[in-house]
Formats: structure tokens, C-alpha cells, sequence
């Protein structure tokens, strides 16, 4: 069966180690923060310009000026630290964040991602998506397999416009983890109760199937 | 009072010399951080054909987004403007002109106009259609695209406290874009919620020396908030 | 304790890894917020044909001086070193390779090797010797070069207060090219007066945030004076 | 008569107005924060990271970390801002520095100024110089007219290895006052009783003299 949002979370979770700083998109990758394993702690990187993003505030703690990347109100955690927009980007841009979360609606077999754009629809803005695509060292796409039409979204080439090129090696999708090498995706893990030839269905790009492919663990 | 002291008495006085055609960086991420009163005083003067240099345009009837209402500006260069349907309609009916920049991208722009870096090389947008059109260049077998610098006529910026000399600090997430704007505007014109005297704050603590602001205006701010997101207490 | 904390237990631990042929970044502007304990641990590791980036080498016998002592640095990055008798005669006889990047520079080229910018342009330099051999581009009508982007294996700066986590704030005009070389390096260490705990300092005051630091060790410092200059009382 | 260094410093003074940051270099450069005229207040800027220099420190406030850019003990001014030296040079670079004041080997008919370097000599570095005089919109060079050997030090092309190319608009010499325009040096002020002859016979470059050459006033 398909895994549920908060599943994907959960499995998404298991990639970061103690003391990783990790930039999370909106939706899904947001939900990551709430399963990170017992031992592990992590820092949460906002690109507007806070490293250290704490819990929401409560009611009487809410502040107009502590906001995160997706202009929701948030606290900083103990040991924030609080800078401009410039050296925010210095830190992704250099490599500084140690992996990168975030959603997608195509990746390639070449590492290709496309996230932020559908043509024909009304373009907001790549926000600071293609800043973290071009720059983290350790990138995990969280997206569904396919899309609401049954499409994958798991393709030789992308066909929307890329939010960055060649940069994307991990895919955690409802129904499966893959890693990208050679300009294939190499499936790692299935998700429980999804068989290998449904994957192998929904999947359009080049796909390395091993022998044995292991249900997906959660802890 | 001195050469040094950049206190100005009015929001008139502050904008003397703002008229069409002007490009305007402005600070701000979202609602957070953005000099309201000096949005309100561009509105008043009904200056247009303004290119507008902003992480975001602001909301309906808030923020940047009040001076979409009398089409005050023609060209918005921003990295997500998802937040306005004026901005929508005035976009799709060819209205205003819109140079979408990634977020890292555009910091980087105005940091550099501010201090005199024409052009950089970033790997943000190479292979997107943000870097169509732009030089690239591999260094370390890794290709990256020529990224020009941007300034502006005017930069408007809001800080938290100020002493009179300019030097300012921000509060909290709301110090954003505000520091870079400052220091890529050929008039910087600064916001502040609090003006102190030169010497009550600590020069370690500075965030924008004052050589960067122009004139400065103590203004009143009413801080919406875009996503109110809160815990149980 | 967890993964964050940054303190390690002796200056051992704080340059492992560091080898021969490495190429160090250190902070420091003269003798002012220099490493101290760091310098003096590389002294007595040995480590040799060091690539040395600093704004300078420090004099006889105190700051980076000491390691031309024993030979340890073939190449030294630097935009003065006057200072130093020693760096001369090595100079003169060829021991020692120095490339001289305007202070300026340097500081830019630091901070867009931590900041993932490969190569920027400036007019500092251009028709001057440090021009020589590099692209020349206009941009407005002036003549700009390109300058690229330096990172080390080691940054090795020091700072006044940081805590565990490695959140520091730099004392008076002891920061200078301090928080730069500490985003360039592979591996940070930094040296401080005072470990404190997390939270112990104001978010909005750290001049480096610890997500730039690798490894961090509480230093005695001799802070010597280069030019004591004084006023009547 | 020649001009003294506290007479340079002096006239050097007149070009400050109130409100102006200014960059000041060693040597007779630094002399000129102590004829500031009255009624006109500036802000020194020192390139290791000061907005704000004040006096030397006495005694009991000497502070190791509190420098200028010539490694002197300072101290802050009221109201000044310390910051990392890519900050201090981004102010220098794009611009924001009203005034500087440096001094120089020889300066050309095009504004070519070379100040760092003699080869043969050993050389020490440029330090800040090559980036001060790329971005400053306003620089003064202070210098002798002649070398000791009784040369020229105003060039139509400098000899010397070049800090910075047609950047230099106004030389202040101990005989002269001269600005740099269409490839001349234009006189425009001459040291109290020294003659138009005597810094005719020692300009190098190509001189401009008006029909009138006021003697220079130093308040």
C-alpha cells in the first residue's frame, strides 16, 4: 500500500544523522521535523535567515518579526543564531547544510528536478528552491510516484522547466526509495506491501531493479 | 546635530527626489520586515513605472501589494510572488513585467551592487530558465552561470532600532533582505521603530553601519502576520 | 552533549588531519585575533610545505611568524608581510612563494570560496600587476578583473565568546578576516576566550554561526601589541 | 617655501565636509584627522573593520583588540560599527567612502597612481591601497612633488608599478594643489611663496597653468 504522508515523513527521517543541519521544504518535508529518531538532534535551517528554527509559538508567544521560510510564525531553538538573507545563501550556497529536503513534481535519471513551474499556470516563483537544489551536498526528493492522472514522475527527462540540473541522487516517493547513478534510478527499498512490478508500472525513466529489493523500515 | 545625523522629519522629506520610471529596492521577506510607512508615502506621491526590487510583493492591499492597486509599478524582479491576485491579473494581462531571481540569488545581487561587485558566478539556475541567455563558465569541472549585481535609485529598509547616525539593527527573522537593500541603494532610506542617540548601541552589535543610510524616518508599524501558526501553550 | 557540540578536548584533536602540503586559512589581522594556541599547535606538530592564506604572516618569533622558524610554510597568500625579517630572507632565497592579493580581495575571495561563489569581478587590481594574466571584463563602461574564489583544508581563527555549538561573536576590530576564513575552510577550528552554553548568547548578536565551525577549543591568548600607540590621560 | 607636513595635512583638511565618511592612510594622511576645521565633523574609516575610528587610547584603555588598519591601538568613536573585513571592503568597494586620502610614489596625467611597489626593493604587499583607490569617488594623493634625487614624482606614465589605473583626480603636493583632467595636470593652488616657475621646472607631466595661480589658503 502507498505510503501515507506521515510515512513518508517518517522513513524521510531516517536519512538525518546527530547534529545534521537540514533545510525542509513546505508540505511534506515539513512533517519530517516530527519524526526525527529518539538520539538523533538535528538544527533546522530557514532560508530567510534563521538557523535554529524552534517549535510554532504558542498563542502569547507568536511574534510578527520570528518568522520562517514559509512566513509562518516559529520560535528559535537554543543556540539560534539569526542573520540576512545573503548570508543564508552563503551557508546553502557553500555547502554548509548538510542535507536538503524538499518536494518535486519530476526528477530524471540524470538528476535532473523539476519543482517549481507548470507552464500554463500561473508562475509564483521559484522562492529559494533553486538555490538549495544547486548548492546541498545531500539532497532527498519527497514526492508521490505519480501524479493525480496516474503519470510518473520518474522520467528519462523532465518535461517541465528544472529547478536545477544533475543535482538530485535520493528519491523517497509513497511507493518507494531510489538513489540515481549512472543515469538510472536504482531501486533500494519498497514501500510495505507494494510489489516490485507496480513500482516497475510506475515508473517511466530507467529503472535498476537488484535481485532483492527490501521492504521499507521505519525505524 | 551634525553631518552624521540622517534623521528626517517627515515621509516627504524621506522620498524627496522618488519620481517615475525610478527602480526601488525594498527589504522585507513576505510581510516581515517591510518599511510600511514608506510603502504608504510612494503610494501618497502616486509615483509610477516603478521597477520594484523585492524578495516578494507583498499582499492584497498590504505591503508592496498597495501600490499594485494604482499601478504604480511596471516591473517586479522577486523570487516568488505567489501571494497576490492583483499581482496575478496585472501579470497576465501584460501590465507589469515580472524578472523572476532565486532567493540565494537575488541576496547576492544586491549584496554585490552594495559593494561593488558587478557580476558572480553562481551554479543557482544553471540548466533552468533562469540561466538562458547567461554565460557559463565550469570551474572545478562544475558549471555555473554569470549573475550581474543589482542597485537601485532608492532602497527602502526597516530596522528596529537605529541610532541617529544610521547604524541600525534588525529584530529577529525581520532583518531578511532589509541589510542588503541598504547598502545597494544610491538613497537609502531607513524605517526604524526606534531612533536612539550614536553611542547607546554596541558596535558589535551593528547589523547596517550607518554609512550605508541616507535619511531616517521613526515610523509606526502594524506587523501583519501572513501565516499565523501557533502550539498549544 | 550531541552532535552539535563542538568542544574538543586538547589542540591535538583540534588539527588532526591536518598534513603536510595542506593549504591553511587563518584568521587575524596582524597580530590582532590571531589563533594563538592553534599556531603554536602547528608548530609543534611539524606539519611542513603548508599553503598559508592570511591577510598577513605575523612577525619574528610571534603569530605565523613562528612557523617560517621551521620552514613550514612554502607559499603564503597574504596582502601585506612586511613585518617579518624571517619572510624576507625566505623570500629572497626562493624558499618561500608569496602571491599578493589586495586586502580587499582577499577578504571577498574568502568569503565567496564559503559562500559557493567561484569567481567574482573587481575593479581593485585592474592595469596592475595582480591584473596580469587575468579575464578583464567592462561592465558599465569600467574595466573590471576576475578574481576567484580560495578555500582551504584547514581555517584555523579565533574568536572572543562561542558557545558549544560554535555560534561565536568576535571582540572590537579582533574579527576582521577572522568570520571569512572560518566559512572557506573544509575543516573549521576555532579558538576562543570563552566557551559558554547554548543560549547564552543573543541569536541576532553571532557574528559566525556554527554551522561554520568543525571543531572548537578555549585558548589562553598572549595578545601581543604591534604599534602600542598612546594619548595622555 | 615648501610646504610643511602639518601644512599639508592642513590644506588636505579643506576637502572634508561635514558628514563625510573618510579613509585616511599612513603616513602624512593620518596627520590630517588633527586639522579637521571647525564646525565640519567626519568619520574616519580604518579598512581592518572600524566606521568610527576615535583617538589613540590612553594608558588604561589600550585593548589588544582594538586597532587600525596601520596596527596602532585606537579607540571607537560615539556612534561607530566594527565588522569583518569583507564588510569593511565592500563599504571601501562599492563606493560608500566619501573620501581618501593616500599617499603615493608618483601619479600620471591620467590618473594612474603607483604607491606599493619598487622593483628591486623587497616588496611588502599592498595591503588595502590597490582596493581604495579602485572604489573611492573621491581620492586625494598627498606627496611630495619630487623624489630626495630632486625627480618628479608627477609622471605623464608612471615608471612604478601601478596600485590602481586612472583613478587619481587631485594631487596635493608640498608645492602645489593640482587637479588631473584630459590627460594633464591642471594647476590650480601653489604653496605660499613658491613660485609657478619652480613647479613648472619640477612637474614631469604635462602641466596645465592658468593665467592666475592663487596661493593656497589654509582655512
Amino acid at each position: 500500500m502507498a505510503l501515507s504522508r506521515e510515512q513518508m515523513a517518517r522513513r524521510a527521517a531516517l536519512e538525518l544523522k546527530d547534529g545534521d543541519y537540514v533545510n525542509l521544504g513546505i508540505g511534506i518535508p515539513t512533517l519530517v521535523a516530527n519524526y526525527v529518531p529518539d538520539g538523533i538532534r538535528v538544527m533546522l535551517q530557514s532560508e530567510n535567515g534563521l538557523l535554529g528554527m524552534g517549535p510554532f509559538p504558542t498563542e502569547d508567544q507568536v511574534d510578527a518579526d520570528m518568522i520562517n521560510a514559509g512566513k509562518q510564525t516559529v520560535t528559535a531553538a537554543t543556540g539560534a543564531a539569526i542573520f540576512d538573507s545573503a548570508e543564508s545563501f552563503a551557508m546553502i550556497r557553500g555547502g554548509h547544510v548538510d542535507v536538503t529536503i524538499l518536494g518535486a513534481f519530476e526528477v530524471s535519471v540524470r538528476g535532473d528536478i523539476a519543482s517549481w513551474m507548470v507552464p500554463g499556470k500561473l508562475v509564483k516563483g521559484m522562492g529559494g528552491a533553486m538555490d538549495l537544489v544547486a548548492a546541498a551536498r545531500n539532497i532527498l526528493v519527497i514526492m508521490t510516484h505519480a501524479d493525480k492522472s496516474g503519470a510518473s514522475k520518474l522520467l528519462d527527462d523532465c518535461t517541465l522547466p528544472l529547478t536545477g540540473a544533475g543535482c538530485i541522487r535520493k528519491v523517497l516517493t509513497d511507493l518507494a526509495y531510489l538513489e540515481i547513478e549512472d543515469g538510472a534510478f536504482h531501486l533500494r527499498e519498497r514501500a510495505p506491501g507494494v510489489s516490485v512490478e507496480e513500482i516497475v508500472s510506475r515508473t517511466a525513466g530507467r529503472l535498476v531493479v537488484p535481485a532483492e529489493v527490501p521492504e521499507m523500515r521505519f525505524s | 546635530m551634525n553631518g552624521f545625523d540622517k534623521v528626517v522629519g517627515s515621509y516627504e522629506e524621506a522620498l524627496s527626489g522618488l519620481v517615475d520610471g525610478m527602480t526601488v529596492l525594498a527589504g522585507g521577506f513576505g510581510l516581515c520586515g517591510i518599511p510600511e510607512g514608506l510603502i504608504a508615502e510612494i503610494r501618497r506621491m502616486g509615483v509610477r513605472g516603478l521597477t520594484v526590487v523585492s524578495n516578494n510583493c507583498g499582499v492584497d492591499g498590504f505591503g508592496l501589494g498597495v501600490l499594485l492597486e494604482d499601478r504604480q509599478i511596471s516591473k517586479v524582479v522577486a523570487s516568488y510572488v505567489g501571494e497576490n491576485k492583483l499581482f496575478e491579473q496585472q501579470l497576465l494581462s501584460g501590465q507589469i513585467e515580472v524578472d523572476l531571481t532565486p532567493q540565494g540569488t537575488l541576496a547576492e545581487k544586491m549584496r554585490a551592487g552594495g559593494a561593488g561587485i558587478p557580476a558572480f558566478f553562481t551554479a543557482t539556475g544553471y540548466g533552468t530558465p533562469v540561466g538562458e541567455g547567461k554565460e557559463v563558465r565550469h570551474f572545478n569541472g562544475r558549471p555555473y552561470i554569470l549573475e550581474e549585481a543589482i542597485t537601485g535609485d532608492f532602497a527602502i529598509v526597516k530596522a528596529w532600532k537605529a541610532d541617529r547616525y544610521g547604524n541600525a539593527i534588525y529584530r529577529h527573522t525581520a532583518q531578511n533582505f532589509n541589510p542588503l537593500a541598504a547598502t545597494a541603494g544610491r538613497i537609502t532610506v531607513m524605517e526604524v521603530e526606534h531612533i536612539v542617540e550614536p553611542g547607546e548601541l554596541d558596535p558589535a552589535h551593528i547589523h547596517t553601519p550607518g554609512i550605508y543610510v541616507d535619511r531616517l524616518i521613526q515610523g509606526s508599524f502594524e506587523k501583519r502576520i501572513e501565516q499565523r501558526t501557533v502550539r498549544a501553550g
